[in-house]
Protein backbone atom coordinates (compact mmCIF):
# COMPACT_ATOMS: atom_id res chain seq x y z
CA UNK A 1 0.00 0.00 0.00
CA UNK A 2 2.61 2.47 0.70
CA UNK A 3 4.62 1.71 -2.42
CA UNK A 4 1.17 3.19 -4.03
CA UNK A 5 3.21 6.74 -3.53
CA UNK A 6 3.02 8.12 -7.13
CA UNK A 7 -0.59 7.33 -7.27
CA UNK A 8 -0.81 9.16 -4.27
CA UNK A 9 1.27 11.89 -5.45
CA UNK A 10 -0.96 11.82 -8.79
CA UNK A 11 -4.09 12.30 -6.24
CA UNK A 12 -2.87 15.15 -4.52
CA UNK A 13 -1.88 17.09 -7.75
CA UNK A 14 -5.39 16.82 -9.17
CA UNK A 15 -6.90 17.66 -5.88
CA UNK A 16 -4.22 21.12 -5.88
CA UNK A 17 -5.27 22.00 -9.10
CA UNK A 18 -8.47 21.72 -8.11
CA UNK A 19 -8.79 23.54 -5.01
CA UNK A 20 -6.91 26.40 -7.08
CA UNK A 21 -9.84 25.99 -9.83
CA UNK A 22 -12.58 26.47 -7.07
CA UNK A 23 -11.52 29.25 -4.85
CA UNK A 24 -8.63 31.44 -6.50
CA UNK A 25 -9.95 34.56 -7.72
CA UNK A 26 -7.22 35.78 -10.03
CA UNK A 27 -6.92 34.18 -13.92
CA UNK A 28 -3.18 33.77 -13.84
CA UNK A 29 -3.50 31.84 -10.86
CA UNK A 30 -6.01 29.72 -12.16
CA UNK A 31 -4.13 29.03 -15.49
CA UNK A 32 -1.33 27.88 -12.94
CA UNK A 33 -3.82 25.73 -11.40
CA UNK A 34 -4.38 23.98 -14.63
CA UNK A 35 -1.02 23.25 -15.56
CA UNK A 36 -0.87 21.43 -12.17
CA UNK A 37 -3.86 19.56 -12.91
CA UNK A 38 -2.08 18.39 -16.50
CA UNK A 39 0.70 17.41 -15.10
CA UNK A 40 -1.21 15.59 -12.67
CA UNK A 41 -2.31 13.60 -15.64
CA UNK A 42 1.17 13.24 -17.30
CA UNK A 43 2.61 11.58 -13.96
CA UNK A 44 -0.59 9.47 -13.78
CA UNK A 45 0.08 8.63 -17.56
CA UNK A 46 3.93 7.99 -16.91
CA UNK A 47 3.36 6.18 -13.93
CA UNK A 48 1.58 3.08 -15.71
CA UNK A 49 4.27 2.12 -18.05
CA UNK A 50 6.85 1.46 -15.64
CA UNK A 51 7.75 -2.08 -14.51
CA UNK A 52 9.82 -2.14 -11.57
CA UNK A 53 13.44 -1.85 -12.11
CA UNK A 54 13.01 -1.35 -15.19
CA UNK A 55 15.27 1.29 -17.56
CA UNK A 56 14.28 3.45 -19.90
CA UNK A 57 13.58 2.03 -23.50
CA UNK A 58 16.47 3.03 -25.38
CA UNK A 59 18.50 0.23 -26.45
CA UNK A 60 22.61 -0.21 -26.16
CA UNK A 61 23.37 -2.71 -27.47
CA UNK A 62 24.46 -4.60 -24.75
CA UNK A 63 23.59 -8.25 -25.38
CA UNK A 64 21.65 -8.82 -22.52
CA UNK A 65 18.59 -6.62 -22.96
CA UNK A 66 17.42 -5.84 -19.19
CA UNK A 67 13.87 -5.35 -18.29
CA UNK A 68 12.39 -2.16 -19.97
CA UNK A 69 9.65 0.11 -19.09
CA UNK A 70 6.62 0.47 -21.37
CA UNK A 71 7.17 2.86 -24.67
CA UNK A 72 3.66 3.63 -25.48
CA UNK A 73 2.24 5.54 -22.50
CA UNK A 74 5.67 7.49 -22.78
CA UNK A 75 4.98 8.50 -26.11
CA UNK A 76 1.90 9.41 -25.35
CA UNK A 77 2.52 11.77 -22.23
CA UNK A 78 5.03 13.87 -24.96
CA UNK A 79 2.01 14.05 -26.86
CA UNK A 80 0.31 15.36 -24.16
CA UNK A 81 3.33 18.08 -22.76
CA UNK A 82 3.12 19.37 -26.40
CA UNK A 83 -0.54 19.81 -26.09
CA UNK A 84 0.01 21.07 -22.68
CA UNK A 85 2.08 23.84 -23.80
CA UNK A 86 -0.17 24.81 -26.89
CA UNK A 87 -3.40 24.86 -24.70
CA UNK A 88 -0.70 27.33 -22.26
CA UNK A 89 -0.20 29.58 -24.44
CA UNK A 90 -3.43 30.32 -25.93
CA UNK A 91 -4.71 30.81 -22.39
CA UNK A 92 -2.37 33.03 -21.86
CA UNK A 93 -2.94 35.45 -24.72
CA UNK A 94 -6.36 35.50 -24.06
CA UNK A 95 -5.53 36.33 -20.25
CA UNK A 96 -3.60 38.90 -21.75
CA UNK A 97 -6.56 40.32 -24.19
CA UNK A 98 -8.77 40.42 -21.20
CA UNK A 99 -6.45 42.48 -19.34
CA UNK A 100 -6.19 45.24 -21.77
CA UNK A 101 -9.66 45.49 -22.04
CA UNK A 102 -11.02 45.00 -18.74
CA UNK A 103 -7.65 46.27 -16.73
CA UNK A 104 -8.18 43.73 -13.99
CA UNK A 105 -7.45 39.91 -13.58
CA UNK A 106 -10.17 39.45 -10.81
CA UNK A 107 -13.17 37.44 -11.75
CA UNK A 108 -15.54 39.63 -10.18
CA UNK A 109 -14.09 42.58 -11.34
CA UNK A 110 -14.91 41.56 -15.25
CA UNK A 111 -18.08 42.83 -15.41
CA UNK A 112 -21.41 40.78 -17.02
CA UNK A 113 -23.54 42.16 -19.42
CA UNK A 114 -23.54 45.56 -18.01
CA UNK A 115 -20.61 46.46 -19.66
CA UNK B 1 12.10 46.69 -24.21
CA UNK B 2 15.62 48.32 -25.07
CA UNK B 3 17.99 45.43 -23.56
CA UNK B 4 19.72 44.88 -20.65
CA UNK B 5 23.25 45.58 -19.64
CA UNK B 6 26.21 44.83 -21.33
CA UNK B 7 27.28 41.92 -19.09
CA UNK B 8 24.44 40.00 -19.64
CA UNK B 9 24.36 40.65 -23.32
CA UNK B 10 27.82 39.35 -23.88
CA UNK B 11 26.84 36.37 -21.62
CA UNK B 12 24.12 35.47 -23.99
CA UNK B 13 25.99 35.64 -26.50
CA UNK B 14 28.02 33.07 -25.28
CA UNK B 15 25.60 31.02 -24.07
CA UNK B 16 23.73 31.39 -27.26
CA UNK B 17 25.78 28.62 -29.69
CA UNK B 18 26.17 26.87 -26.94
CA UNK B 19 22.27 25.77 -26.49
CA UNK B 20 21.77 25.99 -29.94
CA UNK B 21 24.45 23.18 -30.85
CA UNK B 22 23.04 20.61 -27.72
CA UNK B 23 19.54 21.15 -29.17
CA UNK B 24 20.32 20.48 -32.96
CA UNK B 25 22.47 17.65 -31.07
CA UNK B 26 18.96 16.25 -29.23
CA UNK B 27 17.17 16.74 -32.63
CA UNK B 28 19.54 15.01 -34.94
CA UNK B 29 20.20 12.17 -32.21
CA UNK B 30 16.72 11.54 -31.47
CA UNK B 31 16.38 8.09 -32.58
CA UNK B 32 19.55 6.69 -30.49
CA UNK B 33 19.61 9.04 -27.11
CA UNK B 34 16.71 10.53 -25.43
CA UNK B 35 14.96 13.50 -27.09
CA UNK B 36 13.96 13.60 -29.99
CA UNK B 37 12.25 16.70 -32.35
CA UNK B 38 10.06 18.11 -29.39
CA UNK B 39 12.46 18.34 -27.13
CA UNK B 40 15.17 19.51 -29.25
CA UNK B 41 12.78 22.17 -30.59
CA UNK B 42 12.41 23.37 -27.33
CA UNK B 43 15.71 23.73 -26.26
CA UNK B 44 16.57 26.05 -29.55
CA UNK B 45 13.43 28.16 -28.97
CA UNK B 46 14.34 28.39 -25.11
CA UNK B 47 17.96 30.04 -26.23
CA UNK B 48 16.22 32.16 -29.29
CA UNK B 49 14.23 33.34 -26.15
CA UNK B 50 17.35 34.11 -24.13
CA UNK B 51 18.84 36.65 -26.98
CA UNK B 52 15.20 38.11 -26.97
CA UNK B 53 15.47 38.91 -23.65
CA UNK B 54 18.82 40.17 -23.08
CA UNK B 55 18.94 41.95 -26.48
CA UNK B 56 15.38 43.48 -26.37
CA UNK B 57 12.11 42.66 -28.50
CA UNK B 58 13.16 45.71 -31.05
CA UNK B 59 16.59 44.25 -31.82
CA UNK B 60 15.02 40.89 -32.87
CA UNK B 61 12.45 42.29 -34.67
CA UNK B 62 14.67 43.89 -37.05
CA UNK B 63 16.54 40.62 -37.73
CA UNK B 64 13.67 38.27 -38.08
CA UNK B 65 10.07 38.93 -39.02
CA UNK B 66 7.35 36.36 -37.47
CA UNK B 67 6.09 36.37 -40.85
CA UNK B 68 9.28 34.34 -42.23
CA UNK B 69 8.41 31.99 -38.60
CA UNK B 70 5.20 30.89 -39.65
CA UNK B 71 6.47 30.24 -42.81
CA UNK B 72 9.38 28.41 -41.63
CA UNK B 73 6.93 26.43 -39.32
CA UNK B 74 4.22 25.17 -42.04
CA UNK B 75 7.33 23.99 -43.80
CA UNK B 76 8.05 21.79 -41.28
CA UNK B 77 4.50 20.38 -41.44
CA UNK B 78 4.36 20.15 -45.17
CA UNK B 79 7.55 17.94 -44.62
CA UNK B 80 6.17 15.55 -41.64
CA UNK B 81 3.30 14.82 -43.79
CA UNK B 82 5.29 15.12 -47.47
CA UNK B 83 7.19 11.92 -45.79
CA UNK B 84 4.06 10.81 -44.17
CA UNK B 85 2.74 10.53 -47.80
CA UNK B 86 6.13 9.33 -49.20
CA UNK B 87 4.83 6.17 -47.11
CA UNK B 88 1.89 5.83 -48.59
CA UNK B 89 3.00 6.29 -52.15
CA UNK B 90 6.43 3.99 -52.03
CA UNK B 91 5.69 2.22 -48.69
CA UNK B 92 2.06 0.91 -49.16
CA UNK B 93 0.90 2.54 -46.20
CA UNK B 94 0.24 6.17 -44.64
CA UNK B 95 3.41 6.71 -42.34
CA UNK B 96 4.93 3.84 -43.61
CA UNK B 97 9.02 3.97 -42.97
CA UNK B 98 10.03 2.76 -46.38
CA UNK B 99 13.79 3.89 -45.60
CA UNK B 100 14.57 1.37 -43.57
CA UNK B 101 16.79 -1.48 -44.80
CA UNK B 102 17.42 0.06 -48.10
CA UNK B 103 21.09 1.09 -49.14
CA UNK B 104 19.49 4.70 -49.51
CA UNK B 105 20.26 7.52 -46.79
CA UNK B 106 19.26 6.69 -43.17
CA UNK B 107 19.08 2.96 -44.57
CA UNK B 108 21.62 1.19 -43.38
CA UNK B 109 20.72 -2.17 -41.41
CA UNK B 110 21.65 -1.91 -37.87
CA UNK B 111 24.84 -4.15 -36.59
CA UNK B 112 24.44 -6.48 -33.37
CA UNK B 113 21.42 -5.22 -32.42
CA UNK B 114 22.33 -1.50 -31.96
CA UNK B 115 21.40 1.52 -34.18
CA UNK B 116 23.73 4.12 -35.34
CA UNK B 117 23.33 7.90 -36.76
CA UNK B 118 23.01 6.36 -40.26
CA UNK B 119 20.05 4.23 -39.49
CA UNK B 120 16.16 4.93 -38.94
CA UNK B 121 14.88 5.15 -42.10
CA UNK B 122 12.48 8.53 -42.14
CA UNK B 123 12.47 8.62 -38.23
CA UNK B 124 15.52 11.05 -38.00
CA UNK B 125 13.79 12.96 -41.33
CA UNK B 126 10.44 13.37 -39.40
CA UNK B 127 12.77 14.32 -36.48
CA UNK B 128 14.32 17.37 -38.47
CA UNK B 129 10.74 18.40 -39.43
CA UNK B 130 9.22 18.86 -36.45
CA UNK B 131 12.35 20.48 -34.98
CA UNK B 132 12.01 22.84 -37.22
CA UNK B 133 8.47 23.29 -36.66
CA UNK B 134 8.63 23.01 -33.25
CA UNK B 135 11.58 25.54 -33.32
CA UNK B 136 9.73 28.02 -35.61
CA UNK B 137 6.63 27.67 -33.48
CA UNK B 138 7.81 28.07 -30.07
CA UNK B 139 9.93 30.96 -30.74
CA UNK B 140 6.38 32.89 -33.21
CA UNK B 141 4.74 32.14 -29.87
CA UNK B 142 7.42 33.91 -27.49
CA UNK B 143 8.27 36.60 -29.96
CA UNK B 144 4.13 37.75 -30.95
CA UNK B 145 3.69 37.91 -27.23
CA UNK B 146 6.46 39.65 -25.86
CA UNK B 147 6.42 42.67 -29.12
CA UNK B 148 2.19 42.79 -28.29
CA UNK B 149 3.26 43.45 -24.41
CA UNK B 150 5.82 45.48 -25.45
CA UNK B 151 3.49 47.91 -27.32
CA UNK B 152 1.57 49.00 -24.72
CA UNK B 153 4.84 50.44 -22.42
CA UNK B 154 5.93 53.10 -24.83
CA UNK C 1 -1.72 0.88 -54.40
CA UNK C 2 -4.63 1.60 -56.27
CA UNK C 3 -5.53 -2.36 -56.36
CA UNK C 4 -5.13 -2.41 -52.71
CA UNK C 5 -7.54 1.01 -52.30
CA UNK C 6 -10.04 -1.52 -53.78
CA UNK C 7 -10.15 -3.74 -51.65
CA UNK C 8 -13.10 -4.53 -49.79
CA UNK C 9 -12.41 -4.15 -45.98
CA UNK C 10 -14.63 -6.05 -44.12
CA UNK C 11 -15.74 -5.24 -40.22
CA UNK C 12 -17.67 -7.05 -37.72
CA UNK C 13 -21.02 -5.95 -38.74
CA UNK C 14 -20.90 -4.82 -43.06
CA UNK C 15 -18.38 -4.07 -45.25
CA UNK C 16 -16.65 -0.98 -47.23
CA UNK C 17 -15.90 -1.03 -50.83
CA UNK C 18 -15.32 2.46 -52.39
CA UNK C 19 -17.05 1.06 -56.13
CA UNK C 20 -20.16 0.20 -54.09
CA UNK C 21 -20.47 3.84 -53.01
CA UNK C 22 -19.67 5.13 -55.85
CA UNK C 23 -22.35 3.78 -57.26
CA UNK C 24 -24.75 4.52 -54.69
CA UNK C 25 -23.51 8.35 -55.07
CA UNK C 26 -24.74 8.21 -58.85
CA UNK C 27 -27.61 6.23 -58.82
CA UNK C 28 -29.28 8.72 -56.10
CA UNK C 29 -27.65 11.61 -57.86
CA UNK C 30 -29.36 10.32 -60.91
CA UNK C 31 -32.74 10.23 -58.99
CA UNK C 32 -32.23 13.98 -57.79
CA UNK C 33 -31.52 15.35 -61.10
CA UNK C 34 -34.50 13.25 -62.45
CA UNK C 35 -36.77 15.21 -59.61
CA UNK C 36 -35.07 18.48 -59.89
CA UNK C 37 -36.47 18.01 -63.88
CA UNK C 38 -40.01 18.16 -62.39
CA UNK C 39 -39.64 21.69 -61.42
CA UNK C 40 -40.55 25.13 -62.46
CA UNK C 41 -39.33 26.01 -65.81
CA UNK C 42 -40.44 29.99 -65.25
CA UNK C 43 -38.51 30.53 -62.51
CA UNK C 44 -35.08 32.89 -63.22
CA UNK C 45 -33.05 34.01 -60.95
CA UNK C 46 -32.47 37.88 -60.09
CA UNK C 47 -36.39 38.96 -61.33
CA UNK C 48 -38.99 40.27 -59.67
CA UNK C 49 -40.50 36.82 -58.96
CA UNK C 50 -37.75 35.79 -56.63
CA UNK C 51 -38.37 38.66 -53.91
CA UNK C 52 -40.64 38.33 -50.93
CA UNK C 53 -44.21 39.33 -51.64
CA UNK C 54 -45.26 41.48 -48.30
CA UNK C 55 -49.33 41.16 -49.28
CA UNK C 56 -49.34 44.15 -51.18
CA UNK C 57 -48.47 46.38 -48.23
CA UNK C 58 -45.84 48.92 -48.02
CA UNK C 59 -42.63 47.67 -46.95
CA UNK C 60 -41.83 49.38 -43.16
CA UNK C 61 -38.36 50.43 -42.69
CA UNK C 62 -36.16 47.43 -42.27
CA UNK C 63 -34.91 48.47 -38.88
CA UNK C 64 -38.67 48.43 -38.10
CA UNK C 65 -39.28 44.85 -39.73
CA UNK C 66 -36.52 43.50 -37.79
CA UNK C 67 -37.64 40.31 -35.50
CA UNK C 68 -35.47 39.11 -33.72
CA UNK C 69 -34.40 35.04 -33.69
CA UNK C 70 -35.73 34.54 -29.94
CA UNK C 71 -38.57 36.10 -31.06
CA UNK C 72 -39.27 32.58 -32.74
CA UNK C 73 -39.19 30.65 -29.70
CA UNK C 74 -41.13 32.84 -27.34
CA UNK C 75 -44.03 31.11 -26.30
CA UNK C 76 -41.40 28.33 -25.41
CA UNK C 77 -39.39 30.65 -22.91
CA UNK C 78 -42.48 31.90 -21.80
CA UNK C 79 -44.07 28.62 -20.95
CA UNK C 80 -41.05 27.22 -19.27
CA UNK C 81 -40.20 30.03 -17.41
CA UNK C 82 -39.64 28.71 -14.11
CA UNK C 83 -36.76 26.57 -15.34
CA UNK C 84 -35.23 28.92 -17.72
CA UNK C 85 -34.89 31.38 -14.66
CA UNK C 86 -33.30 28.74 -12.59
CA UNK C 87 -30.84 27.86 -15.48
CA UNK C 88 -30.14 31.60 -15.94
CA UNK C 89 -29.09 31.98 -12.55
CA UNK C 90 -26.77 28.74 -13.00
CA UNK C 91 -24.67 30.43 -15.66
CA UNK C 92 -22.97 33.29 -13.82
CA UNK C 93 -19.83 33.32 -16.86
CA UNK C 94 -17.37 32.51 -14.18
CA UNK C 95 -15.00 29.64 -14.74
CA UNK C 96 -14.91 28.51 -11.17
CA UNK C 97 -19.00 28.19 -11.21
CA UNK C 98 -18.71 25.97 -14.19
CA UNK C 99 -15.88 24.02 -12.67
CA UNK C 100 -17.50 23.63 -9.19
CA UNK C 101 -20.57 22.12 -11.21
CA UNK C 102 -17.93 19.73 -12.61
CA UNK C 103 -16.55 18.77 -9.26
CA UNK C 104 -20.22 18.11 -7.81
CA UNK C 105 -21.46 16.07 -10.90
CA UNK C 106 -18.32 14.24 -10.00
CA UNK C 107 -18.18 13.72 -6.40
CA UNK C 108 -22.08 12.45 -7.06
CA UNK C 109 -21.22 9.91 -9.53
CA UNK C 110 -17.97 8.71 -7.32
CA UNK C 111 -20.73 8.78 -4.33
CA UNK C 112 -23.16 6.19 -6.41
CA UNK C 113 -20.23 4.33 -7.59
CA UNK C 114 -18.21 4.02 -4.53
CA UNK C 115 -21.36 3.26 -1.42
CA UNK C 116 -23.32 1.19 -3.99
CA UNK D 1 -17.55 32.36 3.71
CA UNK D 2 -20.47 32.08 1.80
CA UNK D 3 -22.69 29.40 0.48
CA UNK D 4 -21.06 28.80 -2.66
CA UNK D 5 -17.93 28.20 -0.87
CA UNK D 6 -19.09 25.54 1.76
CA UNK D 7 -21.04 23.86 -1.51
CA UNK D 8 -17.17 23.64 -3.04
CA UNK D 9 -15.79 22.25 -0.26
CA UNK D 10 -17.57 19.86 0.47
CA UNK D 11 -17.83 18.45 -2.68
CA UNK D 12 -13.87 19.04 -2.87
CA UNK D 13 -13.58 16.95 -0.01
CA UNK D 14 -15.80 14.26 -1.21
CA UNK D 15 -13.34 13.88 -4.58
CA UNK D 16 -10.67 14.03 -2.58
CA UNK D 17 -11.26 11.53 -0.20
CA UNK D 18 -12.26 9.37 -3.11
CA UNK D 19 -9.05 9.71 -5.41
CA UNK D 20 -7.23 9.25 -2.04
CA UNK D 21 -8.76 5.96 -1.79
CA UNK D 22 -8.76 4.69 -5.00
CA UNK D 23 -4.87 5.51 -4.79
CA UNK D 24 -3.79 3.39 -2.18
CA UNK D 25 -6.15 0.67 -3.42
CA UNK D 26 -5.25 0.52 -6.28
CA UNK D 27 -3.24 -2.66 -8.51
CA UNK D 28 0.33 -2.28 -6.94
CA UNK D 29 2.76 0.28 -8.14
CA UNK D 30 5.52 -1.15 -11.01
CA UNK D 31 3.16 -4.00 -12.02
CA UNK D 32 1.05 -2.45 -15.43
CA UNK D 33 -1.44 -5.12 -16.95
CA UNK D 34 -1.31 -4.81 -19.94
CA UNK D 35 1.76 -6.65 -21.82
CA UNK D 36 1.25 -7.96 -25.57
CA UNK D 37 1.45 -4.40 -27.65
CA UNK D 38 4.66 -2.86 -25.37
CA UNK D 39 6.25 -6.03 -25.01
CA UNK D 40 5.67 -6.58 -28.86
CA UNK D 41 7.62 -2.70 -29.47
CA UNK D 42 10.51 -3.64 -27.09
CA UNK D 43 11.43 -6.58 -29.08
CA UNK D 44 11.32 -5.49 -32.35
CA UNK D 45 12.17 -1.84 -32.41
CA UNK D 46 16.00 -2.28 -33.17
CA UNK D 47 14.79 -4.85 -36.06
CA UNK D 48 12.02 -3.06 -37.52
CA UNK D 49 12.81 0.90 -37.53
CA UNK D 50 16.86 0.71 -36.94
CA UNK D 51 16.45 3.34 -33.93
CA UNK D 52 17.57 2.57 -30.35
CA UNK D 53 15.37 5.20 -29.30
CA UNK D 54 12.00 3.00 -28.25
CA UNK D 55 9.68 6.32 -27.23
CA UNK D 56 10.75 7.86 -30.94
CA UNK D 57 10.17 4.58 -32.69
CA UNK D 58 6.90 4.65 -30.97
CA UNK D 59 5.95 8.32 -31.82
CA UNK D 60 7.00 8.73 -34.99
CA UNK D 61 6.25 5.15 -36.48
CA UNK D 62 4.18 2.54 -34.86
CA UNK D 63 1.31 5.30 -33.66
CA UNK D 64 2.17 8.19 -36.38
CA UNK D 65 -1.18 9.05 -36.59
CA UNK D 66 -1.26 10.39 -33.00
CA UNK D 67 2.20 13.13 -33.88
CA UNK D 68 0.13 14.15 -36.79
CA UNK D 69 -2.83 15.11 -34.89
CA UNK D 70 -0.55 16.61 -32.22
CA UNK D 71 1.08 18.65 -34.75
CA UNK D 72 -2.18 19.75 -35.86
CA UNK D 73 -2.88 21.00 -32.49
CA UNK D 74 0.37 22.69 -31.97
CA UNK D 75 -0.18 24.57 -35.61
CA UNK D 76 -3.98 25.29 -34.70
CA UNK D 77 -2.50 27.18 -31.44
CA UNK D 78 0.19 28.78 -33.21
CA UNK D 79 -1.87 30.22 -35.59
CA UNK D 80 -4.52 31.36 -33.31
CA UNK D 81 -2.11 33.10 -30.99
CA UNK D 82 -0.39 35.22 -34.03
CA UNK D 83 -3.81 35.60 -35.02
CA UNK D 84 -4.59 37.07 -31.67
CA UNK D 85 -2.06 39.45 -31.46
CA UNK D 86 -2.30 40.79 -34.69
CA UNK D 87 -4.32 43.60 -34.39
CA UNK D 88 -2.45 45.06 -31.93
CA UNK D 89 0.38 45.30 -33.30
CA UNK D 90 0.16 48.15 -35.89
Amino acid sequence: MIANIPYLTVAGLIIIGLYTLLFKKNLIKMVIGITILQSGVNLFLITLGYRMGSVAPIFTGNADNPVMSYPVPQALTLTSIVIGVAVLALMLSLVIHIYRHHGSLHVSKLGGDDQ
Amino acid sequence: MKGMSTIVKTIANIGFPIITIYGLYVIAHGHLTPGGGFQGGAIVASGLALLAVAHGTSWVESKVKEHDLSMLESLGALGFIGLAFLGLLMGGAFFSNFLVDTSMLFGAIPVDGAANINTGGTLPLMNFAVGLKVIAGLFAIVLVMAIATNKEED
Amino acid sequence: MIEMMLETFETGTGYWHPLVWVTAFVIIFLIVYIIRGFGEKKYKKGTGQTQAFLSGNKEYDKQLMHVQSSNLYWGWTEALKWIIDVLKKMHTGNVSDYVLWFVVVMGILLLFVGLM
Amino acid sequence: MNQRNILAAAFLTIVAVFLMFSALFMHPFGEPTSQAMDQYIIDNTVGETGANNGVTSVVFDYRGFDTLGEATVLFTAVASVVMLFRRLKK
